[in-house]
């Protein structure tokens, strides 16, 4: 009889789940994948793209958005609703600067974000939005970057690296084996292209990267650069594989030189 | 399993999906074809009508004003038309809140609505009624035909989750596999709007069910510029379509009618 | 006692205000920016009741920033011009209203005209090819019917500017010593010293 | 003796003398500051005209009250201030130039005012404020240039015209007098130009502009201002400055006398119509640049659009 | 200066400052019974058709005054020496546009008193006339701010539909918002009903949209023009004003507004003669108006006419004076 608190968003189920929360989560891992990265002075959000079709006007296929000059959001999930939920985070932005005269900091805008989030998974016949965010910028007269996250239930959460939307766990425990702190902008871009390579196949057409490197200064890299760095990593990927055969090989040659010189001097 | 999420609109299913505005397109992929292309100097929207009849009454078509031509294609503000494909009552109330959103907006700004503006209006409105209780989706898609100083020819096509996404050529309705494949082949960038109109022609004539063109089953518009450098919107009233259509080679040909004196076209069947 | 000119030029708007904030008799400050810099090509001096002045330009300022970062391009000169005016407008019927006057300079990337609006606290609004606000109108508008030219480098512009400035320097009783000037063409806005 | 002055101008010095001749009974003696310099040079009446004031007992409140001087639009007496008028000295003499309106609220009761009063020959006037006062007293002063000018065989100073002017109204003081004029004219000292006005004030200068549109036509004048302008720049100058206050400033307009004051007195130039001088110019004289004064007419077809090319 | 300003923001936010004062502004709120209309006079009420002889009747509006055909017939001819071509060429600035071509298919001054600072605050004058299928609309182009000259540019005659003009003159800023509410009203008029409305129609809903301001009025007295079809298929001139709170004036010759009206009045009493031609209306149309707005400090600065005849639209930029 689970039929009833699964619809009605603000029961639990005896089992202490909330499930339209998790349900909404599924919306989100169905998503496309976003990726999270900090280095020493510098945060990047790399997403995945999906293909442009022929007759498409790529001009409309948006996955980051800016919320103010100093913050960024990347989501993963429903894009009606990442619309919707960007629009009242940019109001925020504004509304904030006029009251108090400062930029609102990226945590605040986080938990401004978030608070919506939760509010729609408690109150009367509204389902929670149906997706994760990524939020990068800096604060204010401040050079650290900053990355943190959302989901659909409220959470939030700061990070240094973190992905969010299809096979995000998989970017996720890519990210922890690789990520080191102090990272140089190039490095940065690197493992944020490179986490992504991950879970997209296609390569450089289907990723978009967004560095920020200080306090409102923002840019995107153009298919080009992508390339390169794509181009770099297969090279690399390629050198280590190269490396490793080697290596079998002569491991395998030592093995056999050693196997002859036992079997030789065994004979 | 599946029933218990695809009977509320508010609902996620366990995979996380939103069943009723995967029914609502369905709806749409059965209502009649409509057909946009973008060219540099102009956009075009043809439509197929579903609701035909000997007897249906077209005296009342406006063509120029807002009335439009009736059941596909309607002028949303002085610089942009819309076609829809789904549900036509559903469709009338979300076309008169463009109108009202786009007069709004010429009202606050005294210009003329950005065409992926009223797009995004229209969007929120449709998003909302996926996310707010008692409420079913719109059973609507749009296309959005304008024009706006800042990007100049637009294309737009929005469907009933809130989603929109611009175009150089798109479909929406039944048959757009075969209409998406074709426009694919023939689009061709900075094709002129004469092009445009006779590609949208062809490609409506090949997706159509019925396998003639006439007025009594086609809708056209085209939004270009006047010599003024003013969008100017025209809907084809029904003889204006056949004489396109005519223009083509793509009219009925029908044997029995005495070639030397055409019927005029507004009363053929 | 705030006084505000602007002129278009060829391709240009050069907006001015002076610089100082009074209190009664008292200068508070001399080296105010009375100029908000609302989109990358638009301008607006502002002048009138201290207090409203500030409070009207920061409220303007958020609301075209985003619109800009809402729509990803900012207002054109004239719709931003027009819904300035409505604020005004709206406001004037109100239970206390602005008293702010305005000269909102653009440049139209669209269409590559400059446009200057010359807007007044009860909401009147006219496009204007040079415009004043403050005593300094009564001898700026017959000056620049004299000399302004719409297609005047922007040397030539400053230089009318100029006339401007020394003429209300010779003959208003008091004035201002400083003024803020900011340019917005094609390229975006920047700031001059005169 | 009935005299306002005797009886209400308590400041001036001649009032003083007046007021203890009185006391000591000389009134009906022909004295002798009726031939001095403070007395009025020879006039018929006894001193300077005298004029009935209302019978009340504080007559300067009482005007006040009732006069339009600037504060109170609803007042009962309203006096003509839209005006533009100005005067400049320069080296060949001295340039004239005013318009021609009369407005009576918004009602443009007269397009075709004389607002110079040729005092003589050798010295104008022009004329700001209230009309009437303007044109009595600069008249009255005319007649008292010429006695001066036969007493003394010589032609009256400047200086002096206008300081017996400035005497005159300033007697009236408060009383609502509305006055502005400048007194031009040529004499031992080259050209020169007073500024005198009812509230007392007189002022020696290169350059006045008087009036409403005053602050139009300095925007002008102080900008094409040269003390070595020739003739033909400066009788241009002069109309373009009041062209420029009569299209600016509603109260102001209709049409330009221009005078020149030189050497051997004044010189009418020419009436000129603004609205003429917008479309057109004014026509062939000296110093016209060709073409209309008129913003739209001289920056007609140039645009501040810049376009790239090919657009 | 500060006092003017003090005085109209309290006009136009209907601020009462003290309740003394406000008594007084309320006393000037009068409104004359609607001459064309009934009034609240109880002869009018009781049927006693007493009121409406034009004789006796106090407010009964006059009809325009027609010569006999026996003066009418025996006037001298004009003994004008240019031929109307040549003066209307003198009368025009530029050349006359054509705006649309399209296919078909008493005088009484309402006297609702307004603060006379604030309407003439901005200037600016507006007339229209009745001619023989044909009507035409006219206004100066002046914008002030008092004293001060600021554009030669400010147009108060609006399009509202293909064959009606609406012109307002009064406070700038209302000139601007009403323009903006109008066009959107109309067009909201025209997406809910399909059509475009008819001047009768405009005309209450100009009347309405005024009235709504009641107590805290826009400062701006309307002057409508256009033409209307009769059922019958002629072609009908139509002219109407309001005052500032909406009480509608149709009048069958002229009506004007705006701060040159008493002289406008002057002007085309004199002038205005039945059934005139489009050109003849046009030339006694823009004569009025430049002769009128001559004589007004607050209006003039240029000025346009718009002529409605039953198949287009034209439109002459006059060229006015400049002082």
């Amino acid at each position: 009889m689970s039929r009833s608190y699964d619809r009605a968003l603000t029961v639990f189920s005896p089992d202490g789940h909330l499930f339209q929360v998790e349900y909404a989560l599924e919306a989100v891992r169905k998503g496309t994948c976003a990726v999270g990265v900090r280095g020493k002075n510098v945060v990047v959000l790399g997403v995945e793209k999906k293909s442009v079709l022929q007759l498409q006007d790529p001009r409309t296929v948006r996955k980051v958005a800016m919320l103010d000059d100093h913050v960024c959001l990347a989501f993963a999930g429903l894009t009606a609703d990442g619309r919707v939920l960007i629009d009242k985070a940019r109001i925020e932005c504004q509304s904030h600067r006029l009251t108090v005269e400062d930029p609102v900091t990226v945590e605040y805008i986080t938990r401004h974000i978030a608070g919506i989030q939760q509010r729609y998974t408690q109150s009367g016949g509204v389902r929670p939005f149906g997706i994760s965010t990524l939020i990068v910028g800096f604060d204010p007269h401040d050079t650290r970057p900053r990355l943190y996250q959302t989901e659909p239930g409220g959470i939030y959460s700061e990070w240094k690296a973190n992905a969010i939307g299809r096979s995000s766990k998989t970017v996720r425990e890519f990210l922890e084996k690789n990520h080191k702190d102090e990272m140089s902008r190039e490095e940065t871009i690197k493992l944020t292209v490179k986490s992504l390579l991950e879970v997209v196949q296609t390569g450089a057409k289907n990723i978009e990267i967004t560095v920020m490197e200080s306090y409102g200064k923002i840019t995107s890299l153009d298919l080009a650069q992508i390339e390169a760095i794509v181009a770099e990593i297969e090279r690399e990927k390629e050198a280590e594989a190269e490396r490793k055969r080697s290596r079998l090989a002569a491991t395998a040659a030592g093995q056999a030189a050693m196997s002859q010189a036992a079997g030789g001097s065994g004979q | 399993m599946a029933r218990r999420y695809d009977s509320r609109t508010t609902i996620f299913s366990p995979e996380g999906r939103l069943y009723q505005i995967e029914y609502a397109m369905e709806a749409i992929s059965h209502a009649g074809i409509v057909i946009g292309a973008r060219s540099k100097d102009g956009v075009v929207l043809a439509a197929e009508k579903k609701v035909t009849g000997k007897l249906l009454d077209m005296s009342g078509a406006k063509g120029q004003s807002y009335g439009g031509s009736g059941e596909k294609i309607f002028l949303l503000n002085s610089n942009i038309i819309g076609g829809v494909a789904g549900i036509t009552a559903d469709a009338n109330s979300l076309i008169n809140y463009a109108r009202q959103a786009a007069q709004r907006h010429l009202f606050m700004y005294n210009e003329d609505i950005p065409v992926e503006l009223l797009a995004q209006r229209l969007c929120d409105l449709k998003q909302g009624y996926t996310q707010y209780g008692g409420l079913r989706p719109f059973g609507v898609s749009l296309l959005y035909a304008g024009y706006d100083p800042h990007y100049h020819f637009q294309l737009y096509h929005s469907d009933p989750s809130g989603n929109y996404s611009g175009w150089k050529a798109t479909c929406i309705g039944a048959n757009n596999g075969t209409a998406t494949s074709l426009l694919k082949q023939d689009y061709k960038e900075d094709i002129s709007v004469a092009d445009a109109i006779e590609l949208v022609l062809k490609v409506m004539s090949k997706t159509m069910d019925s396998t003639t063109l006439g007025s009594e089953k086609l809708e056209f518009a085209t939004l270009t510029l006047d010599a003024e450098k003013k969008p100017k919107a025209k809907i084809f009233n029904p003889a204006e379509i056949d004489a396109l259509l005519h223009k083509h080679g793509l009219a009925k040909k029908d044997e029995e009618r005495d070639v030397a004196a055409p019927v005029p076209s507004d009363q053929t069947l | 006692m705030d006084i505000s000119f602007a002129l278009t030029g060829k391709g240009y708007v050069i907006v001015a205000a002076d610089t100082t904030a009074a209190r009664s008799i008292v200068k508070m400050k001399v080296d105010e920016d009375k100029i908000k810099v609302l989109s990358p090509h638009l301008l607006m001096a502002y002048s009138g009741e201290p207090g409203d002045t500030v409070q009207f330009a920061e409220y303007i300022e958020r609301n075209i920033r985003l619109y800009h970062i809402r729509n990803t391009y900012a207002l054109r000169p004239p719709s931003a011009a027009s819904w300035i005016r409505r604020s005004l407008a709206d406001s004037l019927r109100s239970r206390r209203p602005y008293a702010v006057n305005l000269l909102v300079g653009g440049y139209d990337t669209s269409t590559h005209t400059p446009h200057l609006y010359w807007i007044d606290y009860l909401g009147t609004m006219s496009e204007v090819p040079f415009a004043a606000h403050g005593y300094g109108a009564y001898f700026a508008l017959s000056l620049l019917d004299r000399y302004h030219d719409p297609e005047a480098s922007v040397e030539e512009g400053l230089a009318t500017l100029r006339r401007c400035l020394d003429e209300v320097a010779k003959r208003l009783v008091v004035t201002p010593e400083k003024y803020k000037v900011k340019i917005v063409d094609k390229d975006g806005v920047r700031e001059v010293e005169i | 003796m009935n005299s306002f002055l005797t009886r209400y101008s308590s400041t001036t010095p001649e009032a003083y003398i007046r007021k203890a001749k009185e006391l000591y009974g000389e009134d009906d003696d022909i004295s002798e500051m009726i031939w001095g310099s403070a007395g009025g040079f020879g006039n018929l009446a006894k001193g300077v005209p005298t004029f009935k004031v209302p019978a009340v007992p504080d007559p300067t409140s009482f005007l006040r009250m009732h006069t339009d001087d600037h504060a109170d639009p609803s007042c009962r007496i309203k006096i003509k201030h839209g005006t533009t008028t100005l005067a400049f000295r320069y080296q060949g003499g001295v340039i004239v130039a005013v318009d021609s309106r009369a407005t009576a609220g918004s009602y443009v009761a007269s397009g075709t005012v004389k607002k110079v009063i040729e005092i003589n020959p050798y010295l104008l006037g022009t004329m700001a404020g209230g009309a009437a006062d303007c044109q009595y007293w600069e008249t009255y002063l005319g007649m008292q240039c010429r006695l001066h000018e036969l007493r003394n065989r010589e032609r009256i100073s400047v200086a002096a015209a206008s300081k017996y002017l400035s005497n005159l109204v300033y007697s009236y003081k408060g009383m609502g007098l509305s006055m502005g004029t400048m007194i031009c004219g040529w004499d031992k000292t080259g050209p020169a130009i007073f500024y005198v006005d009812s509230d007392g004030t007189r002022l020696k200068g290169d350059l006045f502009s008087v009036g409403s549109g005053s602050t139009f036509a300095y925007g002008v004048l102080d900008q094409g201002y040269r003390w070595d302008l020739t003739d033909a720049e400066a009788q241009e100058l002069g109309r373009r400055s009041i062209y420029a206050a009569g299209h600016r400033d509603a109260f102001s307009g209709n049409t330009v006398n221009l005078y020149h004051v030189k050497q051997d007195g004044w010189q009418f130039i020419g009436n000129y119509d603004i609205s003429e001088l917008h479309y057109n110019g004014p026509g062939d004289v000296p110093g016209a640049p060709g073409g209309g004064y008129g913003y739209d007419v001289r920056v007609a077809g140039r645009t501040s659009a810049n376009a790239p090319e090919g657009q | 200066m500060s006092s003017i300003v003090n005085n109209i923001k309290d006009k136009v936010t209907g601020k009462d400052n003290s309740s003394k004062q406000n008594q007084e502004s309320e006393q000037t709120f009068t409104i004359q019974p609607h001459p064309a209309q009934k009034t609240n006079d109880p002869r009018d009420l009781q049927g006693n058709n007493f009121a409406a002889d034009p004789k006796v009747g106090a407010f009964h509006a006059r009809e325009p005054y027609i010569p006999p055909p026996e003066i009418k017939n025996n006037l001298p001819p004009a003994q004008c020496t240019r031929s109307r071509e040549e003066r209307t060429r003198a009368l025009v600035l530029h050349p006359s546009t054509v705006l649309s071509v399209h296919h078909f298919p008493p005088r009484q001054a309402s006297r609702y008193l307004p603060n006379m600072s604030i309407m003439e605050y901005n200037g600016g004058s507006v007339i229209a006339m009745v001619g023989k299928e044909c009507v035409a609309i006219a206004s100066d182009l002046r914008l002030g701010n008092q004293a001060l000259g600021i554009s030669s540019n400010f147009q108060k005659i609006f399009p509202m539909t293909d064959r009606i003009y609406l012109g307002l003159p009064g406070l700038a800023t209302d000139v601007t918002t009403l323009k903006e509410t109008f066009r959107y009203r109309l067009n909201m008029y025209k997406i809910k009903e399909e059509r475009e409305i008819e001047p009768q129609t405009f005309a209450h809903l100009v009347s309405s949209t005024l009235y709504e301001r009641r107590f805290a009025p826009w400062f701006i007295e309307p002057v409508m023009a256009g033409i209307e079809k009769t059922p019958s298929g002629a072609y009908k001139p139509f002219i109407a004003a309001t005052d500032l709170i909406g009480c509608i004036n149709f009048a069958k010759d002229f009506v004007v507004a705006g701060t040159a009206s008493t002289k406008l009045f002057g002007v085309a009493e004199g002038l205005w003669e039945p059934d005139l031609e489009p050109e003849d209306l046009f030339e006694t149309c823009a004569q009025t108006l430049l002769n009128a707005v001559d004589r007004d400090a607050y209006s003039g600065w240029g000025a346009e006419v718009y002529l409605i005849t039953k198949d287009k639209v034209i439109k002459r930029t006059l060229k006015g004076r400049m002082d």
